[in-house]
């Protein structure tokens, strides 16, 4: 396996955890719930493709890019739309 | 703690609080949950048992190991486990317990359903 | 030896959602907490793929996917009090 | 070839579908199935006094990877009991229209054929794990038997049983992963290697403890009465008699298993089952309604055959354990006949407060009568099959000077006649004391039930020679 | 200190924080989100023991499927009402919760744990039709325990029937869940398809490809697809029933051919395991579907 792919992979994951962490920082911090959605989805999206990607880099075998596509692809919609879902629910009845 | 301690810590935990808020809460949906974290604890008492048969027999290296190989890399069709990190690699664990286990988590789902409809039931005679 | 590293910076991801849910004033937050928690357990398992080199971790990472999912749907369907 | 020992652990779970699926043609099923149930147990009999017991493998894999059904002495007896008293529960089931409202596919008859299913499996299990998955689904059948009527009390009974049911499955999973942890097998042929190390003794007081939780073994007995109080008349005659006895027959079957080694786990229920028999009484001679004394009379009951398996010593050199199979038989024919008896006293009357029994304008009837030989089969008064348990458990400890259990037997004695006289004195109205137009009862399928099952305990007293030739081909 | 054991240490502390979190959280929502995280966190910790079977169907029913039940309870039952024990009680269960726990965790340590069973498994791997141990044993050496599981299923959905509690309707999601629907549930699908057929020699089978279609099942209901239409809950509970039917059947067919029951004849058991695999993925599936729905008439908030 070419030191590039495993270099360029392992720069992807690390980046894509990153993300995560912040996420989890932002989730924590911010003041308001909102705001808060703000940061969670972003870990969905960007944080998982990237872990995705990382992984999909380091594996040898090409087999293992479609499971992990659709897994990125999955949680990118998934948290999309969760994320709306909470913001409308939170509209509709601020206390709930 | 040395590494194959830690599970078996851990299962033990769990059924300590669970049986600890089983004698302390009367809460109907609070001791449900508390005897499914009791079930979940007992599970990782066996498993960890049965992950340590594994760990004697690699020890020994006897034809256990070759033969219940790792179905882990063997389901990716390649034959020799990759070395890239050695560290997370574990042979696969005793099948019969990782069987009971199963069977006793979908034992639980049933009972836990059945125990939610009759305190849906007993709830609901108070609502209602 | 780095992705070993990685693995456990995504767990302490995933752990590093407890304070909101814990904390969490209204509903939403906690249900946005264990999204989280999904998501970073999700990338757990793919780091552990990655670590082990066993490609048969990432149908698991999409299994949990798909499931993570159905929860958050149920989250939100059925979370706090019904309107 | 298909043997009789597949047909009963998997006919009555294809006739409970069957049910379930058509509940309008419920009641003819279940009572088909319940009665080829009781012809394949009586083959089964005739086959072990023929050729002795037999172990067949499941899926042709031997233990301990397999599972092993063992057909033997003490099995077939226990199979035979839960197909005679479901058989004469099923007849008084048929007679009434089914209890509850008229669920879309639950209702009476499939949960009793789930029961049916789980205690001949359980009956026939060699395999600590199987019991435990055959306890959950007699834990799961019975709540539902229970909760049949949908009253308060009973779906609260029904709730407080389940968890307690749970907890109990859940100790005696403990016990299943410690044995596993320490023999590194969980068939019963490993209960010998575990009771030597001081880890196998703790995993089979787990599993025991479990079994005391199911079994309403004393001090862990508080969720049976209300459940059995407040359940239909069939469901609590199938609670008490049969349902409660397997916890005592897998006790029974470790003790087998375990020999010497398990000496402290019998004392320990010796004197468990000393306790719940004073404690049983206490609260039978205190109870208000007619129901719950037969319900406390089940925990004197079985504490009663607790303390008869804890005082039988190393199962190898002395034969008292037969005593106390012979004890569960009676207790179950006996008090199916009561609480049967009971749920009639009950509909005749319109309540069951003892105090107003011996109502003027009432004529006693078949249920009363039934009543009264069911309580002299309890109180162990020759001939019936009670008294023949006592007398050979009593011999054997006369036999060992053991005076304190003797003691402990006769008192148990007198106190159950103490408080089923409470019941049955009120019940024997006549001549002066019933006002000149008093009417008798009109026969109902419950009394031919009630009255069936009362007899039977005085028949099998006559003809124990049965019970004890079958014991004799259990493997120990 | 290596990476992997941090790594099981920060597991294994997840796991006891979460169900700790689980247990004495005061907001029903806290509790059952804590509840799923350990859950998922347990399922990691089976990872690392080495039991992928296990993680997939823990994660599928023990946090899922578990946790949509506490969701609808936690609805219907209210906000908790427990008042706390007495100091001098509390105080008592937790010493002797944490005596009892320290003497199993010795027991359980200690054992020697030479298990039988992996070189009995290995040998009979061969001839037992399928390439995964854990479905050789779940569904060929120990299958009579599998099929008494199925009927504690059954037996589960036959008391839900008998009491059949109030419905609980999920809240209205707005339109953006029809689209969401239609995207997670084929895939779901699709996943539960692939668990069922690489059950044979990789993770999965029965059991976790059952629960993945019942969350596809479940995704749909709480999208707003009305379950309660007679025809659709007759059909499920027929399909439900079917699947102990189809196993006892097989039972006993196979006794009739081959002499022991449950005893696959040699050289079909892989053909037989799949047929039964396939009839109980869609009844567990079915089966747990309506155990989250329920039967009741009267709908309630």
């Amino acid at each position: 396996m070419s030191l590039v792919a495993t270099l360029l992979g392992t720069a992807m994951i690390a980046a894509g955890v990153g993300f995560l962490l912040f996420a989890a920082l932002g989730l924590w911090r911010l003041p308001d719930t909102l705001s808060r959605l703000h940061a969670l989805t972003k870990a969905d999206t960007a944080g998982l493709a990237l872990v995705a990607l990382g992984a999909a880099c380091l594996s040898d075998t090409p087999a293992a890019l479609l499971p992990l596509g659709l897994c990125a692809l999955l949680v990118a919609v998934s948290g999309a739309t969760i994320g709306h879902l909470i913001a409308r629910r939170l509209m509709r009845r601020p206390a709930a | 703690m040395t590494p194959d301690l830690i599970y078996p810590a851990a299962g033990a935990g769990l059924i300590g609080l669970a049986l600890w808020r089983l004698a302390t809460c009367g809460d109907t949906l609070r001791r449900i949950m508390a005897l499914n974290v009791l079930a979940v604890g007992i599970a990782m008492l066996m498993l960890a048992a049965g992950r340590e048969t594994l760990m004697l027999a690699a020890g020994r290296e006897t034809s256990t190991l070759a033969a219940g190989r790792d179905t882990l890399t063997r389901a990716a069709g390649q034959d020799t486990p990759q070395t890239a990190g050695a560290g997370f690699l574990q042979a696969a664990a005793d099948p019969v317990p990782q069987a009971f286990v199963l069977t006793g988590i979908v034992v639980l789902v049933a009972v836990t359903a059945a125990l939610m409809a009759l305190a849906e039931r007993l709830g609901a005679r108070d609502g209602d | 030896m780095m992705l070993e590293f990685l693995a456990l910076g995504a767990l302490l991801a995933t752990l590093a959602s407890l304070p909101r849910l814990i904390l969490g004033p209204r509903p939403a937050d906690r249900i946005a907490a264990a999204q989280l928690a999904g998501t970073g357990t999700i990338a757990t398992i793919i780091l552990l793929g990655a670590a082990t080199g066993t490609p048969a971790l990432y149908d698991m990472a999409l299994v949990f996917a798909a499931l993570a999912a159905v929860t958050g749907l149920a989250f939100v369907a059925l979370g706090g009090r019904s309107s | 070839m298909v043997t009789e020992t597949s047909l009963l652990v998997t006919l009555p779970f294809l006739a409970a579908l069957a049910a379930a699926a058509a509940p309008r043609a419920a009641a003819t099923l279940g009572m088909a199935a319940t009665l080829a149930n009781a012809g394949f147990a009586a083959l089964l009999a005739r086959a072990l006094l023929a050729d002795g017991a037999r172990e067949t493998s499941l899926g042709g894999w031997e233990a301990p990877l397999g599972i092993t059904l063992r057909a033997d002495g003490l099995a077939a007896l226990m199979i035979g009991m839960t197909a005679l008293v479901g058989s004469a529960v099923a007849l008084q089931a048929m007679g009434r229209p089914a209890p509850g409202r008229p669920a879309p596919a639950g209702g009476f008859w499939p949960l009793w054929l789930a029961t049916l299913g789980a205690m001949n499996a359980l009956f026939l299990s060699d395999d600590l794990f199987n019991l435990y998955v055959t306890f959950e689904i007699l834990g799961l059948s019975a709540v539902g038997l229970t909760a049949l009527t949908g009253s308060r009390r009973a779906l609260r009974a029904a709730f407080d049983y389940l968890s307690a049911g749970l907890a109990g499955s859940l100790l005696l999973l403990l016990g299943v992963a410690l044995a596993y942890a320490e023999a590194g097998r969980v068939d019963l042929a490993a209960v010998p290697a575990l009771v030597e190390t001081m880890r196998g003794r703790i995993a089979l007081a787990l599993v025991l403890a479990g079994l005391a939780v199911k079994a309403a073994l004393f001090p862990l007995h508080f969720w049976m009465p209300a459940a059995h109080a407040n359940a239909a008349p069939p469901a609590s005659a199938l609670l008490s008699a049969l349902v409660v006895k397997t916890a005592l027959y897998v006790a029974l079957r470790l003790s087998l298993e375990g020999g010497a080694g398990i000496a402290p786990a019998r004392a320990a229920l010796a004197v468990a089952g000393s306790g719940a028999m004073l404690w049983g009484a206490w609260n039978a001679l205190r109870a208000e309604r007619l129901k719950l004394l037969v319900a406390h009379s089940t925990v004197a009951q079985i504490g009663l055959i607790a303390l008869a398996l804890g005082v039988a010593g190393n199962p190898a050199d002395s034969t008292l354990w037969q005593a106390a199979a012979l004890l569960m038989l009676s207790h179950a024919l006996a008090k199916a006949a009561m609480f049967l008896a009971a749920g009639r006293i009950a509909e005749e009357l319109g309540h069951d407060r003892i105090s107003g029994l011996n109502r003027t304008e009432l004529r006693p009837g078949a249920a009363e009568f039934a009543f009264a030989i069911a309580a002299v089969s309890l109180i162990g008064l020759p001939p019936t099959a009670g008294f023949v348990g006592k007398w050979v458990l009593i011999e054997g400890l006369i036999a060992r000077e053991a005076w304190i259990w003797v003691a402990l037997v006769m008192t148990g004695t007198v106190l159950s006649a103490a408080y089923l006289s409470r019941v049955v004195s009120r019940c024997l109205r006549g001549g002066p004391h019933v006002a000149p137009g008093a009417r008798r009862p009109a026969w109902h399928m419950g009394d031919v039930a009630a009255l069936g099952l009362a007899v039977g305990a005085l028949a099998l007293g006559l003809a124990s020679a049965l019970p004890f030739a079958l014991l004799e081909t259990t493997l120990t | 200190m290596s990476p992997v054991v941090l790594f099981d240490a920060a597991l294994a502390l997840g796991v006891l924080g979460c169900a700790a979190l689980a247990l004495t959280l005061r907001d029903r929502t806290g509790t059952v989100a804590a509840f799923m995280l350990t859950g998922l966190l347990v399922a990691l910790s089976w990872l690392r023991l080495g039991a992928p079977d296990v993680a997939l169907a823990e994660a599928a029913i023990g946090a899922g499927l578990t946790g949509a039940l506490f969701l609808r309870g936690a609805r219907r039952l209210g906000p908790l009402r427990a008042r706390p024990p007495a100091p001098a009680q509390a105080a008592a269960a937790a010493l002797g919760a944490a005596v009892l726990s320290a003497a199993l965790l010795w027991a359980f340590a200690t054992a020697p744990a030479e298990s039988l069973y992996p070189p009995r498994v290995a040998a009979a791997l061969e001839d037992s039709g399928v390439s995964n141990p854990v479905t050789a044993v779940l569904l060929n050496f120990r299958a009579w325990d599998t099929l008494l599981e199925i009927a504690v299923l059954v037996v589960a959905l036959l008391l839900v029937m008998t009491l059949s509690p109030p419905r609980v309707i999920p809240d209205k999601l707005g339109a953006l869940v029809q689209p969401f629907a239609r995207i997670v549930v084929p895939v779901a699908v699709l996943v539960a398809g692939h668990l069922l057929w690489q059950g044979a020699e990789a993770p999965g089978g029965a059991f976790q490809a059952g629960a993945v279609l019942a969350g596809a099942g479940l995704a749909l209901v709480l999208g707003g697809v009305r379950v309660d239409r007679r025809v659709l809950r007759r059909a499920l509970t027929a399909l439900a029933l079917a699947g102990l039917a189809v196993f006892t059947l097989a039972a006993l067919a196979s006794q009739a051919v081959t002499g022991a029951l449950l005893g696959y004849p040699d050289g079909q058991a892989k053909a037989w395991i799949i047929a039964i695999e396939g009839a109980l993925t869609l009844s567990i599936a079915a089966t747990l579907c309506l155990l989250f729905t329920g039967y009741g008439r009267r709908s309630a908030r």
